[in-house]
């Protein structure tokens, strides 16, 4: 949140409808997502109830528990998801591209996405994928060999939620609410139906009555995993105890009719949000993708490249919590990452770049003045320094000293010699380095011209290594010594799930 | 009763003797101007006197250069490392002693009994033997993470730190290492005490650097549990204005409040700003400007001369914000008083000045925020100082705190983290209101 | 016939909006009655559709279970499938599978805790709300006509107040110390359960996994009975048991001891069987805090 | 009755009073700075019923089946004299073995009278607390008593249990699961303010028996079932953070009679029921009514308050509904057509006005925001 979008909310407010909070879009949208929306009963842990999931709008899968406290049909239900998750994944692992980079291999020339409702999807998921990825096939409580894996990869997409680069599991609301802003809370727009009201309400209606409309738990049921109550009280109950016992009193047709109802009541709650997450999809789909989108999938590319592998050469499943030096290693590496993609997002969207305008971390303006062949004499070896001096409006927080790059060239660095002020204008003289060639004159428009049009920020898009941690085996005895090797447990695989 | 200075000596004599006998290694918490750069000084001499080589390990190369300057001065005859990164401008306080070898490759130092360096830079070091001491010094500021990073190359170390101050932050989410012993959010001191609980724990018990009227109020709000003592007595540290007020303005009697009670709190008409606060801004700057007019002059005992803070240099503004920063250092600039430091609490940690002027976290606000609510920051604002503080705030701090919502998100095994912000702020403000100037 | 099956789901289908409506508007009153027009609707579907199918006899019309289950939502954990769960043989009372429960378990038992045991060990489940009126028409019974019968499912009583303890069932022809509550005797009773629940595994030809299925519930909650459900020895808990049965016996007898001469002395008969109430002016209503 | 009390009643009218409980007082921490919700709960009025009959029912309902787990699980952890409990405090406080007594405070002699419980409860307790021998382990339902703003609210604490010489702990049985020693951070927040309220209570009934403080551990327990299964983990609390700002907030309940004084005399929520208690009062009358009594709406009152929604539309048009943040960086600016005229420069405030700097504020980010806008088309 800055300024910038709080005013574009309070537009949206007072216009009824939501307004641009991006130019662009900064995340990578599948052209075959698989679309996940998980039911789970309320009250409990992590107990599914149902789910539609698929890849294609046309054709979703519906999956039921008909006895959610039942743990038999909730493996049931696992190995059900799987079955699609699985054939889904697995329809990636065929073509391979070459990897850029310093260590040139191959991965897989695309990878899976998926999209969930909202922020509570990705929790769902990931404990869905926490209370099946360590059960075995084999010994008690034998489970499909499919579920173990699904486990593996929820596990690996809720994990990959974590790191602001990553566009392999996206929440709708988030996606789309980084995109565009509406005359609501943030927390309102937790929700998908009142969100998408906002931003595209059906014809001859402001989005704020779309919004207002879809607040309604009939019209537009909760997009999950948490049902409405009323309709937990009103419908549900009474078709789960008919389920219930028509099992006891021996099945038979009664039964079948009994799950048939429950399946048709459960339908009702999630095709409108099957709906709306096509839409979801669509509408992001519809914005041109910023610049550094594609490099960021080619990292979700590896990522998915080598989990892929990981699992098919018998690796262990993901721990249930992080050991100190995964745990170190994972911040520092999402905090370098969070850094690279906030200003990756400046330097692909003025949008985005005004907020930093706004704070003085950026600054843009027109070159009133330009040296482009200065040479600097004063080392051993002269060399190219030419000098160029932007006056802006902008409020400027770089002192002298500081160096800066401009979108336009990002492999420039130019510091600041001086900052002067005269009647409410900044008049900013940079001095610049790289990015012009190797002769003591300037490639041409390698350096900017006289009267362009520029823009300055403290910060540049470039790589920084990761920090070097010791291995997992040299823990220090500071941070509790080294971790015991994971060896799968019986327990494990047995862990109730009730 | 034992005077201020033996009880400081005793705990420092009890500390360098728990040195030989440390199978792990030790804690010791120091409240502000405790004298924590004495103690690894003398820490470092004495283990280097004993034929232990030690790292000594800071968080920024200005605090390394203060520690190597005075072990320098300390120890004229120790050879001494310093090592710092490529980027590093070798620091006149440093360089001009010749038994202070300067590096970036530790092979360079290899002679030397003894080197500093940041952390992040020790960090970097490889496959060197490890060394039988190190001595961390910010320790509360230093995060678990470049902890980890760093304590392979050890076996046994002396941490120092203030555990008042600000706790180490990321702008990620870190809610999934919550509970965790070794969550890497933590301070240095936290996970290490957490994976050894055994860990002696020492307190140093006198504050050189605060005033008898600063050091009970701190220790009350910030230091519940280990509290502490000024060094000086009541009215030992003085302040005198070498010209007289014209008139009796709200600035002038602030200043009086200050000089004779050592807080002020000058209180701006209630209203809700933008967070930075045209008036509190000017405010600030004039409060400091009027203190260079009026030519303060502060004498403590253990100061020959009675310091004269020349055009300001012994005066600081702290605020939050770095924009806040910002503004009140354009006006004073403007108003001819370059020398007068104004930053934000984290760049103000472990700085000393005379005369400390607090832009509150809250002044102006409608809702608090964690990050305002931070005891540590409001710790290290207040704590600047070793004649007075005047803090500026407008009207209506102590009904903003009573409305705002307690209900952050709680985690489990995770240690609750004392003193509560909330609290503190309320026992400060409580204190500050004896002293309250309305602005005219 | 299907025409009018559907007309009723149309119906059926806009009073489940109707009674949601009304919830979500905050008007009990109206969610009440619509919901009870919408139990008659679903009574009539089902009532259309088991004519349509009156060819399949071997189905127990499932009209009742959704009335039953309409009236009172179940709480707590389903029937397990494949455990082949049958009401009782009818030509046994349900006084009588109590009876049975409880002789085994020689304790006064909550109704959950006979169920389970019964199903364990008598194969056959009863919905324990049933328990709870059982002891009710016990009492009536026994007014009605004294010691007509040779025993009667009766309370246990508080030791303090002779009260009836909440939740607990007991026989009457039981001594009193047995029926009688201290503060330590829930634990007492849960202990020699457990041993009384070992020696009846002992008694049987097999093992029944819904027999070691309750024993680890007693054996969880015993100090050094058993360390997983993986290795459950009825040797091990019984000792157990014991062990800690010894700790506290002694306590507890000399409390029950007093309680039951105070009740036989003060208590007439039905009171002995079914407790006495404490008697208090008329309280006027105050909501529960928490 | 006279004073605030009377004010009050009038205020509540005719329905039932609602006393305060636990979560009523956990809430004074939630949003303490509205006066609306302070002077409801401290009238006793039924919010939901309030809210509903001005045509903005509460948003959120209660699950039969989180019900039915609740219950199932509490049922559960206590059947056969809380068996699994003691099993988890042997471990989790050490309790001695021979410490295995159980009192159920549920309801005395078969009477559940609240004035009953509460005598039977003290009783207990300062005995237990008094005598050296086992004299009580686990109390179930033990029924306190919390003074409120002047009126005593009945608190029920899951279970307090007692360690001989040791000190009493609250203990609060929840549904939710811990997953590998992890939970819902708000729902634990929650519990751990619930759990404070009890031992403020629980503190309350001790001293009036001159039992210090300490006797009650400020280290509560937390019952949760564990990962995926119904098994139950204990987890300690430490609720010393929760205690402070309840006790600040209680004694701050007294500023009611000063809230109080600020409504009109005549002021009243009553529904004026007819003879069948169906209301008459007509539903802008009451909204009109609520109106009168100032709120302090943010987005986050979704999903704590009764009142929320009734709230929200009286917000709406304001910067407060957009969230506490976009408020703050609007410049604090109270209603949204002023953020727009400002930011537009239709408004100019002069320099040094209240509007000043903010109008500065808009005016740049509107400028900024067009220009970005411009410079991507």
């Amino acid at each position: 949140m800055s300024t910038l979008t709080s005013l574009a909310r309070a537009m949206a407010a007072a216009s009824g409808t939501a307004q641009p909070a991006c130019t662009v879009r900064h995340v990578h949208l599948s052209p075959r997502p698989l679309v996940f929306i998980p039911l789970a009963l309320a009250g409990e842990a992590n107990a599914p109830l149902a789910a539609l999931v698929g890849d294609d709008p046309g054709a979703p899968n519906l999956l039921v528990v008909p006895e959610p406290r039942d743990r038999d049909l909730r493996f049931a239900f696992a190995a059900d998801l799987a079955a699609v998750v699985l054939r889904y994944t697995a329809s990636y692992c065929a073509d391979q591209e070459p990897t850029g980079g310093r260590d040139p291999g191959l991965r897989y020339a695309d990878a899976p996405q998926l999209l969930v409702p909202n922020p509570g999807g990705i929790a769902f998921t990931r404990l869905l994928g926490r209370s099946t990825r360590f059960r075995r096939a084999e010994g008690p409580y034998a489970v499909a060999e499919s579920v173990p894996v699904l486990g593996r990869w929820l596990t690996f997409f809720a994990d990959r939620t974590e790191s602001p680069a990553s566009s392999l599991m996206l929440a709708a609301t988030d996606a789309l609410s980084a995109h565009w802003a509406t005359g609501q809370s943030p927390a309102e727009d937790r929700n998908l139906a009142v969100l998408l009201g906002w931003i595209d309400p059906p014809p001859g209606m402001s989005g704020a009555q779309a919004a207002a409309l879809a607040e309604d738990p009939l019209r537009s049921p909760p997009t999950g995993p948490a049902t409405d109550p009323t309709f937990d009280n009103e419908v549900l109950d009474q078709r789960i105890l008919a389920v219930r016992t028509a099992r006891l009193t021996g099945g038979g047709r009664a039964y079948q009719r009994a799950e048939a109802a429950l399946t048709d009541a459960l339908a009702t709650q999630l095709t409108p949000t099957w709906t709306l997450m096509w839409r979801a999809a669509e509408l992001l789909r519809g914005l041109p993708e910023a610049a550094h989108v594609r490099r960021r999938w080619d990292a979700d590319k590896d990522a998915f490249t080598w989990h892929a592998g990981h699992i098919r050469e018998g690796g262990p499943p993901q721990p249930r919590r992080d050991g100190a030096v995964s745990a170190a290693g994972r911040l520092a590496n999402t905090e370098r990452v969070q850094e690279m993609v906030a200003a990756q997002r400046a330097f692909d969207d003025p949008l985005v770049m005004a907020e930093y305008r706004m704070t003085g971390e950026a600054f843009a303006g027109r070159v009133a003045a330009a040296e482009p062949d200065r040479v600097d004499a004063t080392g051993r070896r002269r060399v190219l320094r030419p000098r160029v001096t932007v006056e802006t409006g902008d409020a400027v927080l770089a002192e002298p000293g500081a160096t800066l790059t401009s979108p336009a060239r990002p492999s420039q660095k130019a510091r600041v010699i001086a900052v002067t002020e005269a009647n409410g204008r900044t008049r900013v003289l940079l001095e610049l380095q790289g990015g012009m060639g190797r002769a003591l004159t300037p490639e041409p428009g390698s350096v900017p011209a006289i009267g362009e049009p520029v823009c300055y920020a403290a910060f540049g898009d470039g790589y920084q290594p990761p920090p070097a941690f010791p291995a997992s085996e040299d823990t220090p005895w500071t941070h509790g010594g080294p971790p015991p090797r994971y060896v799968p447990a019986d327990e494990d695989a047995r862990e109730d799930w009730s | 009763m034992t005077s201020a200075a033996e009880l400081a000596e005793q705990a420092t004599a009890t500390i360098l003797g728990g040195l030989a006998g440390a199978r792990r290694g030790l804690v010791v918490d120091s409240p502000p101007g405790a004298g924590k750069s004495t103690l690894v000084v003398r820490a470092a001499a004495r283990l280097t006197d004993a034929g232990e080589p030690v790292m000594v390990v800071a968080q920024t190369n200005e605090q390394v250069d203060d520690l190597t300057d005075r072990l320098a001065a300390e120890r004229p005859r120790l050879a001494i490392g310093r090592l710092a990164g490529i980027e590093y401008t070798p620091a006149q306080r440093v360089v001009r002693h010749q038994h202070v070898t300067l590096s970036t490759r530790l092979a360079d130092l290899a002679g030397c009994p003894v080197v500093l360096s940041t952390a992040h830079k020790w960090a970097t070091v490889r496959g060197a033997p490890a060394w039988p001491w190190a001595i961390v010094d910010e320790a509360y500021q230093m995060r678990s993470d470049l902890l980890l990073r760093v304590a392979g190359l050890f076996d046994r170390a002396l941490f120092v730190g203030d555990p008042g101050q600000l706790d180490p932050f990321s702008a990620v989410q870190t809610e999934r290492w919550a509970g965790l012993s070794w969550d890497p959010m933590q301070s240095a001191v936290a996970v290490l005490l957490r994976h050894n609980p055994d860990m002696p724990v020492y307190t140093l018990p006198v504050s050189w650097r605060l005033p008898a009227s600063a050091a009970p109020v701190v220790s009350e709000a910030f230091y519940p549990f280990t509290g502490f003592r000024s060094a000086t007595g009541p009215g030992e540290r003085r302040v005198a204005f070498s010209t007289s007020p014209f008139g009796r303005n709200a600035l002038d009697v602030t200043l009086e409040t200050a000089a004779s009670s050592g807080w002020a709190l000058y209180e701006l008409p209630a209203r809700h700003t933008v967070r930075t606060d045209g008036e509190a801004v000017a405010a600030c700057a004039a409060l400091a400007a009027r203190i260079v007019q009026r030519g303060a002059v502060t004498h403590s005992p253990e100061r020959a001369v009675a310091g004269v803070p020349d055009a300001g240099t012994r005066i600081a503004v702290g605020t939050a914000h770095r924009d806040q920063a910002q503004a009140i250092r354009a006006v004073l600039r403007a108003g001819g008083l370059p020398g007068v430091t104004v930053d934000t609490a984290n760049r103000l940690q472990g700085r000393e000045f005379d005369i400390v002027v607090v832009l509150h976290p809250l002044s102006g606000r409608r809702d608090a925020t964690a990050f305002h609510l931070e005891a540590g920051r409001l710790c290290v604002l207040t704590t600047r100082h070793r004649h007075a503080c005047i803090v500026v705030a407008r009207a209506g701090v102590p009904e903003l705190l009573d409305a705002h919502p307690s209900t952050e998100p709680v985690h489990l095994n995770v240690p609750v983290k004392f003193p509560d912000g909330w609290a503190a702020n309320q026992s400060l403000l409580a204190h500050l209101s004896q002293y309250k100037v309305r602005a005219a | 016939m299907t025409e009018h099956v559907e007309s009723l789901e149309r119906r059926i289908g806009g009073l489940r909006t109707a009674v949601r409506e009304a919830v979500l508007a905050g008007d009990r009153e109206r969610a009440a009655a619509l919901r009870r027009d919408l139990r008659q609707a679903e009574q009539d579907w089902e009532d259309a559709l088991t004519q349509a199918e009156a060819a399949t006899p071997q189905e127990a019309p499932p009209v009742q279970a959704v009335r039953s289950g309409a009236a009172q939502p179940t709480v707590g954990p389903a029937p397990r499938p494949g455990s082949e769960a049958r009401e009782p043989a009818p030509l046994l009372p349900l006084r009588e599978h109590v009876h049975q429960a409880l002789s085994l378990l020689t304790v006064p038992a909550a109704p959950r805790l006979i169920a389970t045991v019964h199903e364990a060990f008598f194969a056959g489940t009863f919905a324990t709300a049933r328990l709870t009126s059982l002891k009710r028409d016990e009492e009536r019974s026994f007014r009605s006509a004294p010691f007509a019968r040779p025993y009667y499912i009766c309370a246990a009583l508080t030791a303090d107040l002779l009260a009836p303890a909440r939740g607990l069932l007991a026989i009457s022809t039981w001594p009193m110390e047995r029926r009688v509550i201290g503060s330590l005797s829930l634990r007492v009773d849960f202990l020699t359960a457990a041993i009384r629940v070992v020696e009846a595994i002992e008694r049987l030809p097999g093992p029944v996994p819904a027999t070691r299925r309750l024993l680890w519930r007693f054996a969880a909650s015993i100090p050094g009975a058993a360390a997983a459900a993986a290795q459950l020895d009825p040797f091990a808990v019984r000792q157990a048991a014991a062990a800690e049965l010894d700790v506290h016996q002694a306590t507890d007898q000399h409390v029950r001891q007093a309680a039951a001469q105070r009740a036989r002395a003060q208590l007439d008969d039905a009171q002995q069987l079914f407790g006495t109430r404490t008697q208090l002016a008329p309280q006027i209503d105050r909501r529960r805090g928490s | 009755m006279t004073g605030p009390e009377a004010r009050l009643a009038r205020l509540r009218g005719r329905s039932l009073p609602r006393s305060h409980n636990a979560r009523t007082i956990a809430a004074l921490a939630s949003n303490p700075g509205c006066a609306r919700r302070a002077i409801l709960d401290a009238a006793g009025a039924d919010k939901q019923r309030l809210a509903a009959y001005a045509g903005f029912p509460a948003p959120f309902g209660q699950s039969r089946f989180a019900l039915a787990r609740g219950n199932a699980f509490e049922a559960q952890v206590k059947a056969e004299g809380a068996a699994q409990l003691l099993t988890l405090l042997r471990t989790h406080l050490n309790l001695p073995i021979p410490e295995a007594h159980y009192d159920d405070l549920g309801e005395v002699g078969g009477n559940a009278s609240l004035d009953l419980r509460h005598a039977r409860t003290r009783t207990l307790l300062a005995r237990a607390a008094a005598s050296q021998d086992e004299a009580g382990t686990m109390f179930d339902h033990p029924l306190l008593r919390l003074e409120v703003g002047g009126r005593h609210a009945f608190l029920e604490p899951d279970l307090v249990a007692f360690r001989l010489h040791g000190r009493f702990h609250v203990i609060e049985i929840k549904s939710f699961a811990v997953i590998d020693g992890q939970a819902d951070g708000d729902k634990v927040a929650a519990a751990a303010i619930q759990s404070a309220v009890y031992v403020l209570a629980l503190r309350d009934a001790l001293a009036e028996q001159h039992i210090p403080p300490e006797a009650v551990s400020h280290e509560t327990i937390l019952v949760c079932p564990e990962n995926f299964s119904n098994r139950p983990v204990a987890v300690s609390l430490d609720v010393r953070k929760q205690l402070t700002v309840l006790r600040r907030q209680l004694s701050r309940m007294a500023r009611i009679a000063d809230l109080l004084d600020l409504l009109p005399p005549d002021l009243t929520f009553d529904l004026d029921p007819d003879r069948d208690g169906v209301p008459r009062r007509r539903p802008a009358e009451l909204a009109a009514a609520i109106r009168q009594v100032e709120a302090r709406y943010a987005p986050e009152c979704l999903s704590t308050c009764e009142m929320c929604f009734f709230c929200r539309d009286e917000a709406r048009g304001c910067t407060a509904a957009l969230g506490r943040d976009a408020r703050e960086e609007l410049g604090g600016v109270e209603h949204v057509q002023t953020v727009l005229r400002l930011a537009g420069r239709i408004d100019r405030p002069a320099p040094g006005t209240d509007l000043a700097e903010a109008a500065a504020l808009l005016r740049q980010a509107a400028r900024l925001r067009a220009e970005a806008l411009r410079e991507a088309v």
